[in-house]
């Protein structure tokens, strides 16, 4: 039943990923393609972030750090050699690698204790990262930032958009299967009651920072992705907003699912472009900002647990429900 | 000395000042446990309604309980429709107080215009006096006498009453307190209102202190007072006032001494209480 | 606009024999009448959107002025697209891609931030598209991350550097710099220091605080221990320390202020500073032409105020654009452009300005002024004292 | 006859208040051990201390003569020490079966297995389902562990116990808050394991006529400290046990 | 003799779940009315439901004669209602005597009267005033449970397994505190110590699957093995 279950899932998440695959072969509209690449990467983001909030309770509030890890090391390395695929590709072994390191030493620093903690230290740490990026403005450029090339494959929109939506598909299915093996499922449990876990003989830090890494690695790989996109980076890819931005993604898509990030980011993103051009349209959208704010507002009130996962609830007690009624009947007869 | 003396006396006013800025979110983050990031909005408000009285009545303390009032009353809005259905879930209180942060800033856009505001300290206040070579500003004495005022009374309030012990209470178990007969919505209502009132009088307080008030000044400052209540201890109100106190010093201190680190000496100082004093400076209430 | 100087028009017969030689009739047929497009990317909301809706308000005056009310060049309508960055680099690209593919636009113009501006440069070389930059100031828009199409009607950072030093600056004279700590102020104090000292002034102590401070006290006493003559302030944010160094008794140490004049809700913070010399980029009654007084009157009869710090920066850019297309008549091909624009002048409110061949960066007067008490205007007003000519403000070339 | 657990000088002190206060005892291997004592005698903490959630402030604690004081509780399980909780302590938010299954998989050392799906272990679900069906808890197996009536968290607990399959089982007042029907039931399981008699077992229990029935030996702590030892007659017949924790009660053998 | 409390044909719905299928019996004044049943049979949930936790959505809950189906669980409370919930419901986070102090609904010295009784009657509390509710033992917040209600003048106490954990000698003190209680107060139990329950029970309800399905005086289900058997198993 269950792995049943589980193959129709996988199909569904094919079919529709292999309908994205195909859009750039017949529809070739630049804006739209950037759009749903940037829905991409930052459906990478907040899937990252997804896996420590949703499935390891670990909330972070610096998590742009890693993602500005990614973004600067690509740049930096790129900028000071040449763009080519070669150091594109240092770049962001570069950046996974101080990703990875950083959030290794963050995990180990503070998730032996309460989980704010380690929100806390992030929002510092990725403080301190712009701090950094701002004052080593030889490098970096500061805060005005710094343009680069990019190597002449990822020029053309559809290998971009491509390369975003493969590198979202990969990471997708390696995390969903993370999430689904017997070590994720651990993960799950920690979140839900850390203590009973290392009594029934499984030593939390392990999972705890493991899970940390990787989510600093995938955000990282956002990162790389993100710079791709712009070829531009400044210091605002360190700044709190990036952060919210993740959390807003994956609090809105549902947390804890996985997929619902990927909504989140697609949904905040198409809601933003075309919000944002209504306040051409009348001047009464002059502040459509507002808007904005009251999608926020409205998705709380009506999909609580986020789009998948009121989806999913609502899914369950249907089913609930017909058993319970069922039963009813039997027992009546 | 004397440089030490006037580095101390801006630091503690800056301080104290941050820690009115805190004191609400010290209610009702940490006490109330609501991850309210409209905060920031409600401080904003509190900033720009005080100054529109200000120039309207030319009173200074008539436009500070204009602020406090604007802050009651957004305050019992924002917890009836906003903050009531998602206690307890800091999940959904993000995204909702996030959206409601942006509908308040752009609101204010709306009403008061998109730019910026001057606001100068009432005439008695305005300028400074030189104590042997110390300059003390009249404005911050005030400010450091608001605080102490502030920080006085709510400490007296939590103490005496048993509000605080019902908030807490209720946070741990909402179910069981009602199951005491306590109407814990009215409570939590009521508080929130206050931390609202609090965080739109350290709005207006701030206002003639910068000179200048912007739309966008709610989020900058929303995140030095969460960084306040955590370092401090959750929800210990004496614990914000040291910790805010230390931040107004260190950035004091920090900016004559090293200021080449003056950008992350709020990072550093929240960095390090976390590594020597993880709890936070003070634990739990009062 | 008729009082082009002679180079221009030397440029303009240039111009056609060039298109005589590439001369293709049905093109020329086809566009004229089809509107020429041009993308304006502004913050409309967020931080800067006070900016971007001074810049947005100069730039649709500025097309009215250019085409008497007609909206037509050569026979070619204009259109323009505003497009809102946010603030945002991410967004600033995004509409700027939309602009150029959906709207098809043949210039860009923009943007309030230099980070938003930056990360749309390289699009204007990719679809080869003009674009002016306006009224960003990051001195690498016109210098590392320059590109050939990328013209700028703002002035850049140095060019404020050089201003306000020579609003100051003389032999002998100890300055004292006080500057938010990130690239803006650290690249102004950069320029100002090496253009005050080229005019024989000292650089005593340069000071750089969190550009989010509340607190400038500590800045301050630093600064009154260096004994300077002048303090010269280069601040951005929306926080300001004036209330602070009026309350720290600065003037009356002896130690003079200067800064750039800022826009007019920003002049209302600065009231203690009452007599301070300074410089700026524009107040309305500075420039004295006759473009700056049609731009006041109708912008007083449009928006029932007087134009503001970025305003004529948006005109300057819709009017360099017209000059531009004029020359050209009415052709948009980017090569063209730009070797109609590179050393072109061309009047805005601001006067005549010129695009240096080198790095494109117009060339133009800022003003040295005092802050003055006027009576019915309750901040204080920017009072001329020199105009500050382009040669003298001409920046070092970066590209 | 052998020991497999044993302490010695065994003290936590919380501030002021010492907890437990030296204790030293050996629990007989494969033997029924029970421990007794009025509220707040110290009884949790042991079993704290033996399984790891708290650390001593003072003495050791030896697993089969190997010194274990400083060991995580994590360690602890794996080298053979299983633990129920007294305040109910499982995982809310995933269901009952899962909650069994997790055990079952740390049993088997499936730890660091990420890239199976975890419903290819077949066997574990199986497993934790007889489990379930020993504890009576089969019905609920889909259930969301929150959902559950507190006698069937408790029941829930023993599950988890049991799967881990550990040579040492420490029960905390196992049947607290059970039905008087389905008592029986877990009791039977409990037996059942003593019978087979290659587990040893300690048990805290308020329920005397539980203790009699079951134990080989009974510790009594009183204030922390350990007040007798003996078998259950024995310390039936205790009279300080009888007037500072049975009181009038258990006077005779009332049911 | 009046009922005080009185529950009829109660349904109620938890989320999606239905858990209590038509619930109903009466409390009659000064009397102790035990609830038994099989875990899971429904007794917290109708605890819950006359409390307003859970409020029904079908049936009625009248007490005094007037009817509180619908009230906010504080109002109910306020009327005289108390309740010692089956999971304690201690703050973790508050000292014990903070968490007396917060259920005293009035500070008069009657109120201290009863405070002074109760610790009297739980030393242990008094020894552990100042620590916080969560470092307790198991038994120790059970007490501290039982004593919070004790400390308002309640007409009626619903209490959910008190014996739970606690020590023959403490659960001795409990019973006989219930006992002297009786006069004022009207008790509902729900207790799995058959011995307790048959001790000090004036009246039972055999609540399975949502369902009462059986009533009775307590002194017939002492007698009656037959009935012990079937509905508790137990001879
Ligand atoms: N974490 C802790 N901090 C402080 N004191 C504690 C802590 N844990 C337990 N205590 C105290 O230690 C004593 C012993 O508690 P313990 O839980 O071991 O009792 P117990 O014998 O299990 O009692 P019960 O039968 O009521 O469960 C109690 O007085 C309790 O208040
Ligand atoms: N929050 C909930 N969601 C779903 N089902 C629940 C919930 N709480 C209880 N139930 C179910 O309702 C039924 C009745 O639960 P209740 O707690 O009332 O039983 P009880 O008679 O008190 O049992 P026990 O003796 O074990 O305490 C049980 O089958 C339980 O699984
Ligand atoms: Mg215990
Ligand atoms: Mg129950």
């Amino acid at each position: 039943m269950r792995p049943l279950k589980w193959e129709r899932s996988t199909g569904i998440y094919l079919l529709v990923f292999s309908f994205f695959l195909l859009v750039p072969f017949f529809y070739d509209n630049r804006t739209i393609l950037f759009l749903m690449t940037q829905i991409f990467i930052f459906g990478i983001f907040a899937m990252s972030y997804d896996l420590l909030l949703g499935f390891t309770g670990i909330v972070s509030f610096g998590h742009a750090m890693f993602f500005g890890i990614g973004a600067y090391s690509v740049s930096v390395i790129i900028d000071r050699n040449e763009p080519t695929m070669g150091y594109l590709l240092l770049g962001t072994i570069v950046g996974i690698v101080i990703a990875g390191v950083v959030s290794l030493l963050a995990g180990l620093l503070t998730l032996r204790l309460k989980s704010h903690f380690y929100a806390m230290l992030t929002l510092a740490l990725a403080g301190l990262f712009l701090v950094l990026a701002e004052k080593w403005r030889g490098v970096t450029g500061g805060n005005d930032g710094f343009t680069m090339q990019i190597p002449e494959f990822f020029k053309d929109r559809g290998h971009l958009y491509l390369t975003c939506l493969v590198s979202l598909i990969v990471l997708f299915f390696l995390v969903r299967r993370f999430t689904q093996s017997p070590t994720g499922r651990v993960v799950m449990a920690i979140r839900e009651n850390e203590q009973r876990v290392e009594s029934i003989g499984f030593s939390i830090m392990f999972y705890k920072v493991a899970v940390s890494v990787i989510s600093g690695i995938v955000a990282s790989i956002a990162g790389v992705l993100y710079i791709l996109s712009l070829r531009f980076v400044d210091t605002s890819v360190f700044a709190t907003d990036v952060t919210l931005d993740a959390l807003l993604m994956t609090i809105i898509g549902g947390v804890g699912t996985l997929v619902g990030p990927l909504i989140g980011a697609g949904l905040i993103e198409v809601a933003h472009h075309y919000l944002s051009e209504l306040a051409s349209v009348h001047w009464i959208f002059e502040r459509w900002l507002i808007l904005f704010g009251i999608v926020y507002i409205l998705a709380v009130i009506f999909f609580p647990r986020g789009i998948v996962g009121s989806l999913q609830y609502m899914w369950a007690k249907r089913s609930a429900k017909k058993k319970s009624s069922s039963k009813e009947k039997d027992l009546a007869s | 000395m004397d440089l030490l003396l006037s580095l101390t006396v801006n630091g503690l006013a800056t301080g104290m000042l941050i820690f009115l800025l805190a004191a609400g979110l010290t209610l009702i983050f940490g006490l109330m446990d609501v991850l309210n990031f409209a905060h920031g909005g409600l401080f904003a408000w509190g900033a720009y309604s005080g100054v529109w009285v200000y120039d309207l009545t030319g009173n200074f303390f008539v436009a500070i309980i204009g602020a406090i009032v604007t802050g009651l009353l957004l305050g019992l809005l924002t917890e009836y429709l906003i903050i009531r259905p998602v206690y307890g879930n800091h999940v959904q209180q993000i995204l909702i107080t996030l959206g409601f942060m942006i509908v308040l800033s752009e609101m204010l856009k709306v009403v008061f215009g998109p730019d910026q505001k001057a606001a100068q300290p009432p005439a008695f206040m305005d300028g400074s006096f030189m104590v042997g070579d110390v300059i003390l500003i009249k404005y911050r004495l005030f400010i450091i006498l608001v605080g102490a005022l502030v920080y006085a009374i709510t400490f007296y309030i939590l103490r005496k009453t048993k509000i605080g012990l019902i908030v807490r209470a209720g946070v741990m178990d909402k179910e069981m307190v009602q199951s005491l007969g306590i109407n814990i919505r009215l409570v939590f209502m009521l508080v929130f209102m206050v931390g609202s009132a609090l965080a739109a009088l350290g709005g207006v307080l701030l206002a003639p202190y910068s000179g200048v008030i912007y739309a966008e000044m709610g989020m900058e400052f929303a995140i030095l007072a969460f960084i306040v209540v955590v370092i401090g201890g959750m929800g210990s109100f004496t614990g914000s006032l040291f910790a805010a106190i230390l931040v107004g010093l260190a950035q004091s201190f920090m900016a004559y001494y090293y200021s080449d680190l003056s950008l992350a000496v709020n990072m550093l100082l929240m960095v390090s209480v976390l590594v020597f004093r993880p709890q936070g400076l003070f634990t739990g209430k009062g | 606009a008729a009082c082009s100087s002679d180079d221009a028009s030397s440029e303009g017969t240039e111009d056609e024999t060039e298109t005589g030689e590439t001369t293709d009739g049905s093109e020329e047929e086809a566009t004229s009448g089809e509107p020429i497009k041009i993308g304006v990317l502004a913050s409309l909301s967020g931080a800067l959107e006070s900016y971007g809706k001074q810049t947005k308000q100069g730039f649709e005056l500025g097309i009215e002025y250019a085409t008497d009310g007609t909206n037509e060049i050569e026979g070619r309508p204009i259109e323009v697209v505003y497009a809102d960055t946010e603030t945002d680099p991410k967004v600033a690209r995004q509409k700027a891609i939309g602009l150029l593919e959906d709207d098809k636009v043949d210039f860009l113009v923009g943007s309030s931030s230099s980070g938003d501006t930056l990360a749309v440069l390289p699009l204007a070389e990719e679809y080869k598209k003009i674009m002016v930059v306006e009224p960003a100031v990051a001195d690498s828009i016109t210098g590392k991350d320059w590109n050939k199409y990328v013209f700028r009607t703002a002035r850049n950072s140095s060019q404020d550097a050089v201003a306000g030093a020579a609003a100051i600056a003389k032999d002998g004279v100890k300055i004292a710099t006080l500057a938010p700590d990130y690239s803006f102020g650290r690249d102004g104090v950069a320029a100002f220091t090496k253009a005050a000292k080229d005019l024989g002034a000292e650089i005593v102590h340069e000071e750089y605080a969190d550009p989010t401070a509340t607190d400038f006290t500590a800045n301050i006493q630093k600064i009154i221990q260096s004994e300077p003559d002048y303090l010269f302030v280069i601040w951005a944010g929306a926080n300001s320390p004036w209330n602070q160094i009026s309350d720290m008794k600065l003037q009356e140490k002896g130690i003079k202020i200067s800064t750039g004049a800022p826009d007019i809700a920003a002049l209302s913070t600065m009231k203690e500073l009452v007599g301070m010399e300074g410089f700026t980029v524009y107040y309305h009654t500075l420039p004295d032409n006759e473009i700056n007084d049609w731009l006041v009157e109708k912008h007083q009869e449009k928006y029932d105020a007087v134009p503001d710090l970025f305003t004529p920066g948006g005109m300057s850019a819709a009017l360099s654009i017209t000059e531009a297309l004029k020359k050209t008549g009415g052709k948009v091909d980017a090569d063209e452009l730009i070797t109609t624009m590179e050393g072109m002048s061309f009047e805005t409110p601001k006067g005549t300005m010129t695009f240096r061949e080198e790095d494109h960066q117009a060339l133009q007067s800022l003003y040295k002024i005092r802050l003055e008490e006027q009576e019915g205007v309750d901040y204080p007003v920017p009072v001329l004292e020199r105009v500050l000519t382009p040669e003298e403000t001409a920046p070092p070339i970066q590209n | 006859m052998s020991f497999i657990l044993e302490t010695k000088e065994l003290t936590i002190a919380f501030g002021g208040h010492v907890a437990v206060d030296h204790i030293s005892v050996r629990i007989p291997e494969k033997q029924f051990t029970s421990v007794i004592g009025p509220n707040g005698a110290g009884k949790t903490t042991f079993f704290n201390l033996l399984s790891g959630q708290l650390q001593p402030t003072e003495g050791e604690i030896f697993l089969r003569g190997e010194p274990i004081t400083k060991l995580r509780p994590t360690k602890r399980t794996r080298k053979g020490i299983g633990r129920s909780f007294q305040m109910t302590n499982v995982f809310p938010n995933l269901t009952v079966l899962e909650n069994v299954r997790l055990a079952v998989q740390s049993r088997n050392r499936v730890r660091f297995q990420m890239f199976r799906h975890f419903s290819s272990y077949k066997e574990f679900e199986r497993e934790a389902m007889e489990l379930l069906e020993q504890v009576l808890l089969r019905e609920k197996a889909h259930s969301l562990a929150s959902n559950l009536a507190h006698g069937e968290k408790r029941k829930l607990e023993i599950a988890m116990l049991l799967a881990l399959e550990t040579d040492i089982l420490l029960l905390d007042e196992p049947t607290a808050g059970m039905s008087i029907e389905e008592v029986p039931a877990i009791l039977d399981v409990i037996r059942s394991i003593k019978e087979r008699g290659d587990r040893t077992i300690v048990l805290i229990e308020h329920k005397m006529d539980m203790i009699l029935d079951l134990s080989d030996q009974v510790l009594v702590l009183f204030h922390g400290e350990l007040l007798a030892e003996g078998s259950p007659e024995e310390i039936m017949q205790n009279t300080t046990v009888q007037s500072a924790y049975l009181g009038g009660l258990y006077d005779g053998s009332s049911a | 003799m009046e009922a005080l409390l009185s529950v009829k044909g109660i349904e109620t719905y938890i989320d999606q779940f239905h858990i209590l299928h038509d619930i109903g019996f009466e409390v009659p004044k000064g009397e102790v009315t035990v609830l038994l049943g099989r875990n899971g049979a429904g007794k917290t949930t109708t605890l819950r439901t006359i409390m307003g936790l859970n409020p029904a959505s079908q049936g009625q809950v009248t007490f005094k004669g007037e009817e509180i189906t619908k009230l906010p669980p504080y109002q109910i409370a306020r009327k005289g209602i108390g309740y010692v919930p089956e999971d304690q419901g201690i703050f973790a986070g508050l000292t014990v005597g903070e968490n007396m102090k917060v259920s005293m609904q009035k500070e008069d010295d009657a109120t201290l009267e009863r405070m002074e009784w109760v610790l009297e009657l739980f030393p242990d509390l008094k020894k552990f005033w100042k620590k916080p509710g969560g470092q307790l033992s198991g038994g120790q917040k059970q007490m501290l449970s039982i004593a919070r209600a004790y400390m308002n003048e309640n007409e009626l106490l619903l209490i959910d397994e008190p014996s739970k954990g606690l020590a023959p000698i403490i659960v001795e003190k409990v019973m006989e505190s219930i006992q002297q209680m009786k006069e004022k107060t009207t008790i509902v139990l729900v207790e799995q110590n058959f011995m307790m329950a048959s001790k000090i029970g004036d009246r039972f309800y055999i609540l399975d699957d949502g369902q009462t399905v059986h009533q009775g005086r307590m002194n017939e289900l002492n007698e009656n093995e037959g009935l012990r058997k079937k509905y508790l198993g137990i001879a």
